[in-house]
């Protein structure tokens, strides 16, 4: 176990870790383009020199082997200046893009020059000129003249994504990040390269322009596309969620999201979302209601309830531990509820996995739903056999998924829940199939409630509400406390 | 004075092929090899005291000894890739003596215990590359290449890889790259090549003449060797010559020979009418030598680096009062800013920006504060990068900038050349 | 230490007091009536008082040469703004040259205080503090000033030019 | 004699119509303003406007300015309902209109006066010019009689 002391504090690291890393336990920062924990050393930005004693040139700390009795200084005036100079060499070439700039506010080159550089710039010749806004595929944009070709989206796309888009094109300072003609970058993980870019030569198209950084604040949470559990910051202000991005977590997801993950915090926002309780009279007009306080509506169907004698529940894998154990205790401790059916999307492709991080079951919380069962002892029926007994149910309240988009059967089985006598559904976003249902309840999405989900390997990760977007909107358990309210029950 | 060791049949047409080298004494050294323990040869080669003839001048032995004592295939390349501008020795030699080259390979290789090895010749070589050619293709067919050579039981392939036309393939890591199939870009070095170079295998790489010098070694034996140059420097080097001259070329001369006397007996002395104003030693990436400078200097590797200068590769650039140093410093860093591989930011900026600096001094619009700059820019590379690309363009812009700073500035205020007047430079040289 | 002058015994007839006062009124309106261009009163709606340069009136969107906003939506100005009363969409602009751009810039004038932060966050010169005074308007009136309102009403003559070019920063290779 | 006392009535109706008697509640640096208009250089008395009243039962123009707390809203109110009848309204500043500089003070619960009382005339501004003023006077006068006011009619004659 090697021992050296960087800046006057020691510290004992394992074999073979390099100088940066030990820096980072001892939290001293040393300036970095080209490392990044989760690809291989490129050694090619050289802004992390360090002075070693007993060696005469500065050397970069990412590719240097620990070695025993080490003495590393990171903050003499040597190495200030050599990295003030090497910040000054990435700039001297960068376009004056910070006005329309995304990543302006998040840019390591903004944040370096205001820890190591505060100089004022000797450059007054041309600027290399390249092409701006290339598109690389659907989902990343380009723009060859910021990019300081740091090659980190290259090691991506060949370490991590292992597809090979991204290269280094011409030499020198005409040097270009470019994918060939026929291979655009459309890989599954290609929004990670937009993550890791330190500048912002890669953008993601779908957040291109959308909001300014700085008016955006983080908070983390789980990631409901698919049941890896992939643990994420959402970006979110006042008018909304606007991006997903990933949190490093070496058991689970290491550094990395998949480009599906990306897009779920579209039906967490206002567009996508039912706002209100709707629901469908029984009298002359038929009409539909819009608008009734959620307690008021839990009340009458509190009351319905009583007198129901044949309840079904049908549930889906995209809500929290704790939904499911409010629900189940309510329904079958309760009111012995006994046909519970489990609506599992895709069948076919539930126990695919493409070798990194996107499962084919796309709910958060599978194992979850399946151990509540367990501990209640109900024994979960497949949903077509729903169709069986469909018209014998006086009521039935149906859990309906968030994620729309990884359930292409919804119409044909919301077809299927009309039969039954009453239809209640608790959903967070609205659908056009609803439309026939008598009561339909505003659900909170998986970023404005507190949680647990659990992963396909049992691992269970808590989620927390961040952002309040519907203030209507409940819970599960809040479902189940508005009917108890009613039908003075006491749980 | 010049001794010929190695070029001493190189004006016979017949040395260049296989009978006519075997006539005069080839392939001896290659049987009293065999005769001898690898380990044997490593030591005689490093009590000879051989350094490197490619640039840096590392003792050969010392290199050979790095290698790992494991079993894995080693490989051993030579570098004919000879990007330096102003060095053309090693063409000389591959033209004129391919055998004693291959000899000499065949003998490393046994010392080292390598069985695949390869010559990789610049791309813009034709003619060398296919007089080498037809000559592995002679020594194939002499048995003295391929499975058991004389019967020794030691196998061994050879081959010629062409390069694609980049100065930076002449450092080692880029030549390993480049003979991967990747793209020549030097790798990084905490592993050596002799630990893990071509294929991840341990790799040594050798310039022309340090190998070709190999055979003469075996047969005469170190200590003879030692007779010729200095202590420290030991043997003679082939020198490349160029410069407004009488006898511009390729020169043998023992180490540590006096320049003065150099330039007097071997090149036949300035052309008439041209004075010596400065002196490039090894090739464009060494430091330049002024005039008082270069007439006390023996060339051999310590004196020169006394001198703040480098042996380098031996190229010897002579440069006469008629060239204006902006010029040639503009010409020097346009060389650079094109050839610089781009993998590391100082080197692939700074060369750019030195280039565009010099070029705007020359187009009329620089500053006085340029040529500052210029320094501030060209001691922020040295040393700063994975190879010594960066350090080759940034020594000769100091050496430059501080020895003939009247030039730079008589250009920046005066806006014209001190020596050759007002000269009209569209783009200089872009 | 000022001494107030005790009142002369005249005074007390009041009579002598009203015509001295009636004396000066009636010689100010004469005065003004004969003279009209110095009356210091300033005719509003026919005569507007002349403002300096660094008046910080109604805002102006300025435009680059060929017409379109100068504007490139950095959303500097609605970081500073104090009152937070600037909202700004963007859009990719479909001329790679030009990377970003505008769709919707809104200013509510009813939260806008006036004080020039934005003209001074903004590196291109795209908003200006236009020499207009404020108007009032009925409650009714839409008080959100949209991209019409702010850059090509009557009074900006079909948009102000900006004074940073974007072409020659360009040509000078920035 | 009922025709003629209504005549009377319209008559005095429409010229009562035009003298705005204003009350002016104002806080902070709009109350200069507002004072500025009435005096010499910008004077208001030409647009109608009288001296400014403290009686409220005396004025039909309220103008009020400056921030609304809770303790300010009541007085507001009062001053409000004593107040001739028709009464117009003039918020003049963005304290007033939108409490835009008190927005972000911990506990600094403000009042927009169009929540209070409804407002005829906005004057955006903060200060707003005494000029603004004036405008918001005539914009009131328009907007109690619609069509080309007495000026524009001259103007348009003598042109």
């Amino acid at each position: 176990m090697p021992k050296l002391t960087i800046n006057g504090q020691s510290i004992e690291v394992p074999q073979g870790t390099t100088v940066i890393q030990a820096a980072k336990e001892l939290n001293i920062p040393i300036a970095h383009y080209c490392y990044h924990e989760g690809l291989s050393i490129a050694g090619a930005c050289r802004m992390c020199l360090v002075e070693v004693e007993k060696n005469p040139k500065l050397q970069i700390a990412c590719n240097l082997p620990v070695t025993d009795g080490m003495v590393v200084y990171t903050d003499n005036p040597r190495v200030k200046d050599a990295v003030k100079w090497s910040l000054d060499f990435h700039l001297i070439n960068h376009p004056l893009d910070c006005p329309i700039c995304d990543q302006a506010g998040e840019c390591k080159l903004q944040d370096y020059y205001m820890d190591y550089g505060l100089y004022t710039p000797e450059m007054d010749q041309r600027k290399v000129k390249k092409n701006k806004a290339v598109s690389l595929g659907d989902r990343v944009v380009l723009d060859q003249e910021r990019c300081i070709l740091c090659s980190r989206c290259v090691r991506f796309t060949k370490e991590v994504s292992k597809t090979h888009e991204l290269g280094i094109f011409n030499r020198g300072d005409r040097s270009i990040i470019a994918t060939f003609e026929d291979r655009p970058l459309n890989n599954n993980y290609s929004v990670n390269t937009v993550d890791i870019c330190p500048v912002g030569a890669l953008t993601s198209k779908d957040f291109r322009f959308k909001q300014r950084v700085w008016f955006l604040k983080d908070f983390d949470t789980i990631c409901n596309g698919c049941s890896t559990g992939c643990n994420v910051k959402v970006s979110y202000n006042a008018n909304g969620v606007f991006r997903v991005r990933p949190k490093v977590n070496k058991e689970v997801n290491g550094h990395w999201m998949c480009d599906f993950g990306r897009d779920i915090y579209k039906h967490t926002n206002k567009e996508y979302r039912l706002e209100a309780v709707v629901e469908k009279r029984e009298d002359l007009s038929g009409a539909t209601v819009k608008g009734k306080p959620v307690a008021l509506a839990l009340q009458e169907i509190g009351k319905n309830l009583k007198q129901a004698k044949n309840i079904a529940l049908v549930l889906t894998a995209q809500y929290t531990v704790e939904e499911y154990e409010a629900f189940l205790n309510f329904f079958v401790g309760k009111l012995k509820v006994s046909s519970i059916y489990y609506w599992k999307n895709n069948e076919t492709s539930f126990d695919s996995f493409d070798g990194l991080l996107i499962r084919g079951d796309k709910n958060p919380n599978t194992q979850g739903l399946l151990k509540a069962a367990q501990k209640h002892n109900v024994k979960l029926l497949p949903v077509t056999e729903f169709d069986k007994s469909a018209s014998s149910f006086d009521f039935c309240i149906l859990a309906a998924p968030e994620n729309q988009a990884v359930y292409p059967d919804i119409t044909e089985k919301c077809q299927m829940f009309k039969k039954s006598n009453e239809v209640v559904c608790i959903t967070s976003c609205y659908n056009d199939s609803y439309n026939g249902f008598k009561w339909q309840i505003p659900a909170k999405s998986f970023v404005e409630k507190d949680g647990t989900f659990v992963n396909f390997k049992g691992v269970a990760q808590k989620i927390k509400a961040g952002v309040k977007i519907i203030p209507t909107s409940v819970s599960l358990e809040e479902v189940v406390y508005g009917l108890t309210e009613s039908m003075g029950v006491s749980i | 004075m010049e001794t010929k060791l190695l070029t001493q049949h190189y004006d016979k047409p017949e040395y260049q092929s296989l009978k006519g080298y075997q006539k005069l004494g080839g392939y001896e050294a290659l049987k009293k090899a065999f005769s001898m323990k690898p380990q044997d040869i490593i030591t005689e080669v490093k009590n000879a005291g051989l350094r490197g003839r490619g640039g840096a001048g590392f003792s050969t032995g010392m290199k050979w000894s790095f290698l790992p004592n494991n079993n894995e295939p080693r490989y051993l390349l030579c570098n004919a890739d000879e990007g330096e501008p102003g060095t053309f020795k090693d063409r000389v030699m591959m033209e004129r003596a391919p055998h004693q080259l291959i000899e000499g390979m065949i003998i490393s290789a046994f010392a080292i215990n390598s069985k695949k090895s390869y010559i990789y010749i610049r791309g813009e070589y034709m003619a060398p590359i296919k007089i080498v050619e037809k000559a592995i293709r002679e020594v194939y067919d002499a048995g003295l290449l391929g499975k058991n050579i004389l019967g020794s039981g030691f196998d061994h392939d050879m081959d010629v890889y062409r390069g694609a036309g980049a100065y930076i393939v002449g450092e080692e890591t880029g030549l390993i790259s480049s003979l991967e199939g990747k793209k020549g870009q030097p790798k990084l070095k905490p592993p050596f090549p002799a630990v893990q170079g071509y294929l991840k295998k341990p790799t040594i790489v050798n310039n022309v003449e340090t190998l070709a010098t190999v055979p003469w070694i075996i047969t005469n034996g170190a200590s003879e060797y030692k007779k010729y140059g200095t202590e420290k420097s030991p043997g003679t080097k082939l020198f490349s010559v160029s410069g407004n001259i009488n006898k511009p070329g390729v020169y043998e001369v023992p180490l540590g020979i006096p320049f003065k006397d150099f330039l007097q007996n071997e090149c036949g002395g300035m052309k008439p009418g041209y004075e010596l104003k400065a002196l490039i030693p090894g090739g464009s990436s060494c430091p330049v030598l002024t005039r008082d400078e270069a007439l006390k200097s023996t060339m051999d590797y310590e004196c020169m680096s006394q001198l703040g200068s480098m042996l380098g590769s031996g190229g010897v650039i002579i440069i006469d009062d008629k060239q204006c140093m902006v010029d040639l410093l503009n010409i020097l860093m346009n060389f650079y800013h094109h050839e610089s591989c781009g993998q590391c930011t100082p080197c692939r900026e700074g060369t750019g920006w030195m280039n565009k600096i010099t070029t705007s001094l020359l187009t009329k619009n620089g500053k006085l504060e340029d040529i500052s700059l210029l320094h501030k820019i060209a001691s922020h590379m040295l040393g700063t990068t994975i190879c010594a690309l960066s350090d080759a363009a940034a020594m000769p812009v100091m050496s430059f900038v501080t020895k003939f700073r009247d030039e730079f500035e008589y250009y920046a205020k005066e806006k014209r050349s001190k020596v050759k007047g007002d000269v009209h430079y569209a783009q200089a040289h872009h | 230490m000022s001494v107030v002058k005790r009142p002369s015994p005249k005074a007390k007839w009041y009579i002598p007091g009203i015509l001295t006062g009636l004396k000066i009124t009636i010689k100010h309106m004469l005065f003004n009536l004969a003279s009209r261009k110095d009356m210091i009163t300033v005719q509003y709606p026919e005569e507007k008082f002349q403002y300096s340069d660094r008046f910080k009136g109604n805002h102006i969107l300025t435009v680059k040469k060929d017409g379109s906003l100068r504007c490139t939506a950095c959303m500097l100005c609605a970081t500073h703004c104090p009152a937070e009363c600037i909202s700004i969409t963007a859009a990719e602009h479909d001329d790679p040259e030009v990377e970003k751009y505008p769709i919707s810039y809104e200013i509510d004038i009813l939260r806008c205080v006036f004080c020039g932060y934005c003209e001074e966050a903004c590196p291109v010169d795209a908003i200006r503090m236009g020499p207009e005074h404020q108007t009032a308007a009925p409650a009714g009136d839409n008080f959100i000033y949209d991209i019409t309102k702010l850059a090509y009403r009557a009074e900006n003559k079909g948009g102000v030019l900006s004074k940073v070019d974007d072409q020659e920063r360009h040509k000078r290779g920035l | 004699m009922s025709f003629l006392a209504s005549r009377l009535e319209t008559l005095v109706f429409n010229i009562e119509k035009t003298l705005h008697v204003p009350l002016v509640l104002s806080e902070g640096c709009c109350t200069v303003e507002i004072e500025n208009t009435s005096l010499a250089s910008y004077d208001w008395g030409r647009l109608g406007v009288s001296e400014v009243e403290e009686l409220p039962q005396e004025a039909n123009l309220l103008i009020v300015a400056g921030w609304v707390n809770k303790k300010r809203s009541e007085e507001i109110k009062e001053y409000y309902e004593q107040m001739r009848k028709p009464t117009q309204v003039i918020a003049v500043g963005s304290c007033a209109l939108s409490c835009s500089p008190y927005k972000l003070g911990a506990g600094s619960e403000m009042i927009k006066v169009n929540d209070l009382i409804n407002v005829d005339i906005f004057v955006p501004g903060c200060p707003p010019r005494p000029e603004a003023i004036l405008s918001a006077i005539i914009e009131l006068q328009k907007k109690l009689s619609p069509g080309p006011s007495a000026q524009e009619v001259l103007h348009a004659a003598l042109k």
